[in-house]
């Protein structure tokens, strides 16, 4: 499967993110990528809100089991150490704060923390499915997002315009541009990618960021 | 012992305009011998509960595109684009919940609550069709209980008391359905035997299951 | 275990009460005698709060199991076809209304249905247990004590003086000497023990008794 | 893997004035062993969350014998004379909850609820200390989540991963408070490797367990 670099990029940040042992569910797409990517000594724990822990690869062609899919009705498979449950249970994990951090992709998000991903009102109206739930209940909210839509219009917003999936939910904003932490100060900037520039990536961003003496650098 | 329940029978507890809650998750664990049934004969205007409206040729998607399905309670239908059609062009009435939300709605009916606080969706436009309540100063909404006519449940296992096995990621709603409905149908994989499976590992106890679906009766 | 006429004369009418296939809580002390006295042909699945359906008889000494017991924290045995589930689901099967019968003791029950059986206030409080949940929750609840107390008190009154377990709950009451069914119009004498008289009855009970023409015997 | 953990690190999580919620109905399902270390410990000043108070020998009865808890939230107190009788000299506070409604609290904040509304205690002296909420005409309680600081759980088997699988009725409440505590330790009558407990069996996924108690640690 190929990828954008600027996907991968993202993908590669986010994996930077997590500890050891971390308890993470990552969204249909590009979060689901970030798995891929976890440095070396780093083993996370994937939840799938379809119902258990331990969720693993892709099982090899003609080994598939029809009853165990993700939460995007791909065959995958179980890790030693996983476990099956209902979907009470398994909200009762995402709502109850069990899971360290959720990655969802955005429609819109703003320096408030406020997230948009489920609808565009009259033409998009896919539904939260467990969006809404995740947004609140995991411990930390990271996002994974273009930093720009199609149009090139800007993603990261003052504040959002669309339909919000949570409101100062959000913690951590990575697009192929920024690295970005919702504080109660503001969204502050604290990396870009290495083959940019402050002021290339305060222009392409609709919130007001806050800039440190010292900005980090990713690749 | 409960009773198995052939196709004429099966058909006979699914009236049209009755609601049904099926299990299953993007297809995973829904009965496809039972909603083929449905599919084939000329029942319609159903309510549909279930986690998702699936995908048109598989679950309760094929009901839905099938247009016999009236109202659906669910958390998704991104991936079946004939609910989103007819729910743009008023065909069919959709009402999106949470999944974690519907899953407790589902359950509050089952468990005799009234209904129960969650802070998912406080800040957003499902504040305007719930109340609010605060609770030491933090806000939830009060989400109130979901039932329906007929339960449709998808069992790796059922013995002849109704007691249910599930596996894999098929689990998802079922077990929670088996208590929301006035009536309770499994269409399992293997039925065996009461005394067949070991009472620790029974998921769903057979006191809440009415009748075992089978092609044979 | 002997046990005394009055009481299982009790047991056996309320035994009468079921339907093959129902599902029923017997409650600790005299209401656990019930499954004793089924008429031949109905067999009832007894649900047991700590967690189980299926329960079975004492087992045989020596075969004793110490993860298997009942409410009462006796050993028992769990039956082909019974289940184990945890706390909440035991619950959930009982305030779901998934119970046809509780049967429960009473310290006091009065013609409007109300149950007082879990405190007398400053000298006997063992606490509600499972008994406010199954009150509420089965689909019928019957009342098994007896006529009067040990000072020869009518426990059967016009209205419970103790804490209520619940309000307007109870649907039947069986003592030693009559079963009386609570309906919207009041407490009627449906039957009366065979030694006794309607006339005896009525003076022994606290409650307005509504007497049909017809008042059946039980033995 | 989680951390096994030997008697000196378990009485390091279970300081004074914490709050325990124990599993286990009339003591079966309830983890003796650390009962007993906390019975010869020095700790004091608890408060317990558990479905009764069992016996004045066996499991929380025997730290309400020696004096160790001042509060307790449970359901029955009328097997331990010791409880009663603290409870009318003002020694223990008790707060009697019905036992349907303590699971729904413990739920509730295991699940991240705001509370749940139950018809159970409704036009009975509870009422004096809840919220009453009517929903379409009924009237409910409002009960609010119970938490603890740590969770002490009796398992059958866990898993090095804390996957844990219980046996019989000492199921009880064991799997709800697995997830309405800061610190979840277990003690098991097995500990097996990971990989040994077929993940569609497990009753209570290991991601909710910190601690797993071995006396050989």
């Amino acid at each position: 499967m190929s990828i954008a670099p600027e996907r991968e990029r993202i993908a590669r940040r986010i994996a930077r993110i997590f500890s050891n042992g971390d308890v993470v569910n990552l969204g249909i797409g590009m979060p689901t990528m970030v798995g891929n990517y976890l440095p070396e000594g780093v083993s996370i724990i994937l939840h799938s809100e379809n119902g258990f822990t331990g969720l693993g690869p892709t099982p090899a062609p003609g080994s598939e089991d029809p009853d165990l899919t993700n939460a995007g009705a791909q065959p995958v498979t179980i890790l030693p150490g996983g476990a099956f449950f209902d979907s009470l249970v398994s909200f009762s994990i995402i709502r109850g704060g069990h899971l360290d951090y959720t990655v969802l992709g955005a429609l819109e998000v703003d320096q408030e923390g406020n997230l948009a991903n489920y609808m565009i009102p009259g033409k998009f109206v896919p539904g939260m499915g467990g969006a809404m739930d995740l947004t609140v209940g995991a411990r930390k909210v990271v996002i994974a997002t273009e930093h720009c839509n199609k149009n090139g219009d800007p993603k990261v917003l003052k504040r959002c315009s669309l339909p919000l999936t949570a409101t100062r939910e959000v913690d951590i904003i990575v697009t192929e541009l920024a690295y970005m932490e919702v504080t109660p100060e503001g969204l502050v900037l604290k990396e870009i990618f290495e083959g940019s520039t402050v002021e290339a990536v305060t222009r392409a961003t609709g919130a007001e960021l806050i800039i440190p003496d010292e900005v980090g650098r990713f690749s | 012992m409960k009773a198995l329940i052939g196709p004429k029978k099966f058909l006979d507890l699914v009236p049209s305009s009755s609601s049904l809650m099926v299990g299953g998750f993007l297809a995973v664990g829904t009965p496809e011998k039972l909603v083929g049934l449905i599919l084939d004969s000329d029942k319609r205007d159903f309510t549909v509960i279930c986690n998702d409206s699936s995908f048109p040729d598989k679950g309760v998607g094929r009901l839905i595109a099938a247009r016999k399905v009236r109202k659906i309670y669910t958390s998704h239908i991104g991936t079946n684009p004939e609910t989103g059609r007819q729910f743009l062009s008023g065909e069919i009435e959709v009402e999106l919940n949470p999944q974690g939300t519907l899953a407790e709605r589902i359950r509050a009916f089952g468990a005799g609550l009234g209904g129960v606080l969650t802070p998912t969706g406080i800040g957003t436009e499902l504040e305007k069709n719930r109340r609010v309540i605060e609770v030491d100063g933090r806000k939830f909404l009060l989400e109130t209980p979901l039932r329906a006519d007929v339960a449709l449940l998808k069992a790796h296992m059922a013995d002849r008391s109704g007691n249910l096995v599930f596996r894999r990621s098929a689990r998802n709603f079922n077990p929670l359905m088996a208590l929301a409905a006035d009536v309770v149908i499994v269409e399992a994989e293997l039925i065996v035997e009461t005394g067949s499976i070991d009472p620790d590992q029974v998921m769903t106890p057979g006191i809440l299951v009415d009748y075992i679906f089978s092609e044979e009766e």
